[in-house]
Order: structure tokens, then C-alpha cells, then sequence
């Protein structure tokens, strides 16, 4: 199946907005999909006692990581219908404001795309050997632990 | 036996490296023990233990080819 | 609250991957913002009694859909913790491969922006008098109706 | 009395416009009938009848000035 082939995941530095527009409109061809749903997550400015967090600085497991989004790939395809998905995560430093994973799914109907868009990003959160430094302006930092 | 350890993120900073090498461990329970004596204040940092890319729960016995991970809690997204 | 002013939700024709990322990038100086997630409807060339759909051509009752458009953003503001939300759907004749929804939902963590995309687009399916022709390759057209 | 009505999608098809005024219509059940009775092809498609904007359930009284639509099953999205 050409559409489950793997691409790079990691990129370096933030994930622009143009990056995300050419995606879609790779996929105006694919005329047997009716439905998209995108997942961004943007670095908040946070205040961490009495601090504002200016930038995330991402460092990754990244051998265990590459296995750990195949097999989230993997998971999604069986359990939804899905016409494709992709995945992309920064590493190195995001500014608060900048995107730093971008999750696309696309399938012909829209709860395939809704529940795998979760299902892979809750998958993220919690499986994916990623950490990340919490850089405040005066260049201290704190590591994040994701919660929510 | 000696094994070689790879450190992420918080660990190596209490570390103090992204590296480490320790003798006579034979499974993730005494390599947790010696971690903790060697390096006190990891005492306070939940961290895991992953064995060949995997996440270890419980004891496992460990060879001197296993590629050893200590990963603090996970910060994607 | 200036984050929920009213924009125009109608667009003439397709929306473009430009605009979309236009919308993305107009959120970077909103640093309290750590999850979006967006929806995008696409055309789909589905066959139907063996001829393939090249196009949907969307009409409305356009100040009843204004009205409603305006009721299911006061629910999911009033559902959801959202920092913003946005709402453009095509009047006219769109492609298939050409996106017709788009639907963008900000908020500081994702269950909420997971949520309440998802709200929206099941209320815009169920709730909002827009009427869709389906239009063949030769230009002969039946009427399409929301099922899944 | 006599009323304006919108008339939208493939409604206006059958009707064969996106207009229609129609005597002596007091509210929205005898509105039904008289369409159907107009347009017997109407009986076989699903519609709904909205007045002020909102759709209405069951029977409503109309007004010379209300703003009454027939409107087909939706398909936005």
C-alpha cells in the first residue's frame, strides 16, 4: 500500500505554515478523500514561577521514537479507514507562537479522520520518547512533563 | 558485565552526561540500584528504563549487547 | 470578547491551502494557544449510477445559515474552552480534490479543540441550510444529501 | 391570506422556481397540503419548512409577513 509509506518525521526548528499548506495541496489529487483533520500544537508562553517560557528546545530518543511512530502508524491504519496520515515533530528550539507537531489525516469519511487524528496524537503524547526544555527569557529553563 | 547506557533529557543533566558505562549490572533492577547510588537525587526523578527500544516494566536480565536507555517522562506534542 | 467577532462565513468557490495557512500563521502572535485542530472538507469524485462527480455547486438560504453559523459558535464557545474559532464554506462550484469546509479551532490544550471541531462540524452537517448538486462529468447533476 | 416563499435547492426543481406566493394559507400544515396538492411530485421528497428562520415542528400559524422557506435535506460539509 503506496499511501502507508514512511516519510521523516523529525524536522529541525519550527513547522511553518507553508509547509502545512503545501501538504494539503498535495492532496487536492486525491479526489477519493472527504475529509482532513489536522492537528497543530503551538508552544504557549507559559509562566513557570513567575517566568515566561520563550521557546521549547525538543531533543528526542530518535532510534526508539522512529519505531515508536511506525508503530502509531501502524495502530491508526488498522483501526480507522484511512485514505492517508502523516506526522511531523520538531526537534531543536520552537519560539512560543511556532508549531511543533503537525498530525494530518485524511480518509473519505469524517469520523475515521476525527478519531484517528486523536488516537495518533494521544499516542504521541503519551508513547513517543521526546523531551522538551522549557527556556525562559533569561535563558534558565525547567523540563516539561506533559500532563494534561 | 559492562553495559553502556544512553541518558536523555533531565537524566543527563542530574548526570552530568548523555553517556554512561557501568560494570556488573545483570538486569534493570540492580542497574536501577546503582543508578540511584551512584547519582542520589535521582532518587526524586521518575525516570524509565528501555531495553532494545523497549519500555521495561518490571526486572529483566540484561546482555552485554543491549542497547540501554534511561528516559525521564515524555514532553511531545 | 474581540476573539469572538463575527467574520464572514461564506466564501465564493474553493478554499484555498493559501488561505489556510494564512489563518495558521495569523495565530503565532497568540501565545496562549497550545492546540488546534482543523477540519477540512474535500470533494470527493464518488460514482454515483455509474457517473463520476467532477464538482458540487453549494447554494444556501444564506441569512437562516448566518444565523445558525452564529448559534454554533456561541455553543461551542459556551461548551469549550476555546481561545478562537473560525468558519469558511464554499457558495458556488467547487472541484473535486478542491476543499469546501474549513473549520479551525484554537484553544490552550487539545481536548478542547478536539472537542469542539467536532461539534462544529456535526452541527454544520445537521444544523445549517446549505444544499449541494452534485455535478457529473457531463454536467448533468443530482442532489446530495448529508448521511454519515 | 396571501404568502411569500423562499424556495432552495432541489425543491426549486420540481417547483420550477425559487419563489412561489400562495392565497389563503393560514399556517404551515395547510401550506403542506397545498404544495403537495400543487406539486405532486413533492410528496416523494423530504422537506422541511422554516418561518422567521427556524424550522418549524408540527403545525404554525403564518402571517402575511412572515418570511416562510422550503428547504431540502441539508448537505453542507
Amino acid at each position: 500500500m503506496s499511501e502507508k509509506k514512511r516519510h521523516k518525521v523529525f524536522v529541525n526548528g519550527a513547522i511553518g505554515p507553508d509547509f502545512i499548506a503545501e501538504s494539503i495541496a498535495k492532496h487536492s489529487s486525491k479526489k477519493n478523500i472527504g475529509a482532513h483533520d489536522i492537528f497543530l500544537g503551538q508552544i504557549r508562553n507559559d509562566i513557570i514561577d513567575g517566568k515566561t517560557v520563550q521557546a521549547i528546545e525538543y531533543s528526542a530518543y530518535e532510534e526508539m521514537a522512529e519505531e515508536k511512530f511506525h508503530d502509531i502508524r501502524e495502530k491508526a491504519f488498522a483501526g480507522f479507514n484511512l485514505s492517508c496520515m502523516h506526522i511531523y515533530h520538531s526537534l531543536g528550539r520552537v519560539k512560543a507562537g511556532e508549531i511543533s507537531l503537525f498530525v494530518f489525516v485524511s480518509s473519505q469519511h469524517r469520523a475515521d479522520a476525527f478519531g484517528a487524528c486523536r488516537f495518533i496524537v494521544e499516542e504521541i503524547k503519551a508513547q513517543v520518547p521526546i523531551f522538551g526544555k522549557e527556556i525562559f527569557e533569561d535563558e534558565t529553563y525547567s523540563w516539561k512533563i506533559n500532563t494534561e | 558485565m559492562g553495559i553502556q547506557i544512553k541518558v536523555f533529557g533531565q537524566l543527563a543533566d542530574i548526570i552530568g552526561s548523555d553517556e554512561l558505562q557501568l560494570q556488573d549490572i545483570d538486569d534493570t533492577g540492580t542497574l536501577r540500584e546503582k543508578l540511584i547510588s551512584d547519582f542520589p537525587k535521582l532518587a526524586n526523578y521518575p525516570f524509565v528504563v528501555a531495553v532494545g527500544k523497549k519500555i521495561v516494566n518490571g526486572n529483566q536480565k540484561l546482555n552485554a549487547d543491549d542497547v540501554v536507555a534511561l528516559l525521564p517522562p515524555f514532553a511531545g506534542g
